[in-house]
């Protein structure tokens, strides 16, 4: 998990982990893969859910779906049908993502992040506009992962849901790693350490 | 190269003068610009390191 | 850091060289037997020519460069070739109206290299507006060395075009056929025009790189 | 390969799903041409004479709303973006874009061909190579004009950048199409069509090849 305030670097973290930012300076590997050197490799094997839903407004939640899955192949292709029904999107799979509310576009985000049967999924405040029914979807969601074995990178500032989900937890100031251990550990941002 | 029709072309120097000028301006113009800009640069510059 | 003198010491030689060169060609070169005095616009023309089309290839060679070899200074090269290209740019698109005047009558004759040169200048000055717009300096680096490869290699194919758009022209108006006995007053121009380019493009590059430092520092 | 059919359903998805702001795009194609037969005169003899450049300068000036319009939807909420991280080739990320975008605005150039008739009385039997002027001309502005129009997308001023950018390297591309059109309308007595149709195909050859080697350049960081 990682935690910090606003602007402290969390997304910008998970956007050089993705390879959807460059690093300026040093380097890291993902899945056994050098995030500059074998930036495919890392793709092949990372899902990012960012700030931004990555969808096309233009079309429909189920053809946004079907777009990704034509990239990731057959295998993606058969579970757009089953992610949709998870995540509540079901019954309105037809109608164009502009007509969809916040919580509804993060739902379909999600499901696009979870298309892909990817070995380490990052998640940048998964939680954010979601209404509590959300809530559970995501958590189920995020306990299938850990039992498929995948690593789940979540940033998000509630703390309790982190402490539950996750083992070990870092906390980010102004860039820099200011605290790290096991999530249990973790105290308000704020609070001494 | 030479047009036929014109035939020696009278008034030619006011058109010389102004090649000339026009390419003086702009060449000694631009060239004053970038030292400018440059050297305003470099100030800012050496404000800023100390 | 001590920094080199010799882009000032290019400026300097080069604007002797262009006003030993014009004076040559204004009032010790003789008169040519038909064009008469306008002829000696050409003792500045073509120097231009030459160099506006220096400066612009090697503004493609630094694109090629800032994109493979990933060094900022390629880019600070670029932008002050660019600038300088086009600055030549237009001067030629000037003298070449003022040359066309007296010559054929109207300011802009639809000469196929002209035209083309006109093209050059709005071509080239995009990717200058391209730059301004751009804040991330890698985005502004790789961007404008993208667009700078594709304006140049579009330059032939805009010659072509405009050369057979233009048949009718059939007079082939190219100032550079100038006899042996004006050669003297042409070179020298040239060659200042050329110090003067190479030093403006340093010290053009110099002023790019330490925005540029600024920006990330 | 197959990246690049998955790329092409979702081009053509986006413009079929964008139907509305094509016609919109049409209808401001036709206004240009409205208006330069107001900028001339109402003779026709002139109009006629001139009716091949007004078609491709209808053209070229509307071609920028459909290609602004194309990267509006991948840039808005980085949806280009989450294609190249499944990942995606941005080659052919670029190719179903330019082809898609090409297809619109040849499909933009076509309606706008009675439009010319009506208004400007130039008709042409010869349709078939209208049209493949047409195809030609739309694809030659759609190869760089795709490249410039990703670039554009994520500056600022991106309405004057795009086409600050793109006129001046299509003015091959508006010379040759002008002529070889206004050759079908008024007859070509010397046969310089297969020269200009010559010269707009190597245009596209070289763009084409030039610009999808460079795009992975603009959209990865």
């Amino acid at each position: 998990m990682v935690t910090g305030r606003n602007g402290s670097g969390k997304s910008t973290l998970l956007r050089v982990l993705a390879t959807a930012a460059r690093a300026d300076r040093g380097t890291a590997r993902v899945a056994g893969h050098d995030i500059r050197d074998a930036r495919g490799e890392v793709r092949r094997r990372v899902a990012l859910l960012g700030h931004d839903s990555g969808l096309y407004d233009g079309l429909s939640a189920r053809q946004n779906l079907d777009v990704a899955a034509g990239f990731l192949g057959p295998a993606a292709a058969a579970r757009v049908g089953a992610l949709l029904r998870d995540f509540g999107l079901a019954d309105r799979a037809g109608d164009p993502v502009s007509a969809f509310s916040a919580g509804m576009r993060k739902r379909l985000a999600l499901a696009r992040t979870l298309l892909k049967d990817a070995e380490v999924v990052l998640l940048d405040e998964p939680y954010g506009e979601l209404d509590p029914p959300g809530f559970r979807l995501l958590d189920a969601a995020l306990d299938a992962l850990q039992a498929r074995g995948a690593t789940v990178l979540l940033a998000t500032h509630l703390l309790e849901h982190g402490r539950q989900g996750c083992d070990s937890a870092i906390v980010l100031e102004e860039g820099r790693l200011a605290w790290s251990g096991p999530a249990r550990d973790l105290r308000e941002p704020g609070a001494a350490p | 190269m030479t047009p036929a029709d014109t035939g020696v072309i009278s008034g030619g120097w006011g058109f010389v003068w102004a090649a000339y000028s026009v390419s003086a301006v702009i060449l000694t113009g631009y060239a004053v610009s970038v030292l400018a800009r440059y050297r305003a640069q470099r100030r800012r510059r050496g404000e800023v390191k100390r | 850091m001590k920094e080199s003198r010799v882009p000032y010491g290019l400026l300097a030689l080069g604007l002797a060289l262009l006003v030993w060169g014009s004076y040559w060609g204004l009032f010790l070169a003789p008169r040519e037997a038909y064009m008469g005095d306008v002829q000696r616009i050409m003792y500045v023309h073509v120097p231009t020519a030459w160099n506006a089309m220096l400066a612009l290839t090697f503004a493609f060679a630094c694109a090629l460069l800032s994109l493979f070899r990933d060094d900022p200074v390629w880019d600070a090269r670029l932008e002050g070739a660019l600038e300088v290209g086009v600055v030549l740019s237009a001067l030629l698109c000037m003298q070449g109206a003022i040359w066309a005047k007296p010559t054929w009558g109207v300011w802009w004759d639809w000469d196929p290299r002209l035209t083309t040169t006109a093209v050059l200048v709005f071509a080239f000055g995009g990717i200058l507006a391209l730059r301004e717009f751009v804040d991330d300096p890698v985005k502004r680096a790789t961007w404008s060395a993208v667009a700078a490869i594709i304006a140049y290699v579009d330059v032939p194919i805009v010659y072509f075009s405009v050369k057979w758009w233009n048949s009718l022209h059939q007079t082939q108006s190219s100032p550079e056929t100038v006899s042996r006995a004006f050669h003297w007053p042409l070179r020298i121009n040239a060659f200042g025009m050329l110090f003067l380019m190479c030093g403006l493009i340093s010290l053009r590059a110099r002023l790019a790189f330490l925005r540029r430092e600024e920006e990330t520092a | 390969m197959s990246h690049l059919a998955a790329a092409l359903r979702k081009d053509l998805l986006l413009h079929w799903r964008a139907r509305a702001q094509v016609v919109a795009v049409f209808a401001f194609g036709a206004a240009a041409l409205l208006l330069f037969s107001f900028a001339v005169g109402p003779e026709t003899t002139v109009l006629r004479e001139q009716a091949a450049g007004f078609l491709w300068l209808g053209l070229l000036l509307s071609s920028t709303l459909t290609l602004a319009e194309s990267f509006h939807a991948e840039t808005e909420h980085r949806a280009l973006e989450a294609l190249l991280l499944l990942p995606a080739s941005a080659r052919a990320l670029y190719y179903a874009k330019a082809l898609a975008n090409a297809l619109a605005l040849f499909a933009l150039g076509a309606a706008l061909v009675p439009v010319m008739v009506v208004l400007y009385d130039a008709a042409t039997p010869r349709i078939p190579a209208l049209l493949g002027i047409i195809l030609l001309g739309a694809a030659g502005l759609s190869a760089p004009g795709t490249l410039y129009a990703a670039m554009t997308s994520q500056a600022r001023a991106r309405q004057t950048l795009l086409p600050l950018l793109l006129f001046p390297l299509v003015v091959p591309v508006l010379l040759a199409a002008v002529k070889a059109t206004s050759l079908l309308i008024h007859g070509d007595p010397m046969g310089q069509l297969r020269a200009w149709t010559l010269l707009l195909v190597c245009f596209n050859v070289i763009h084409w090849s030039l610009c999808g080697l460079l795009f992975d350049r603009v959209v990865e960081d």
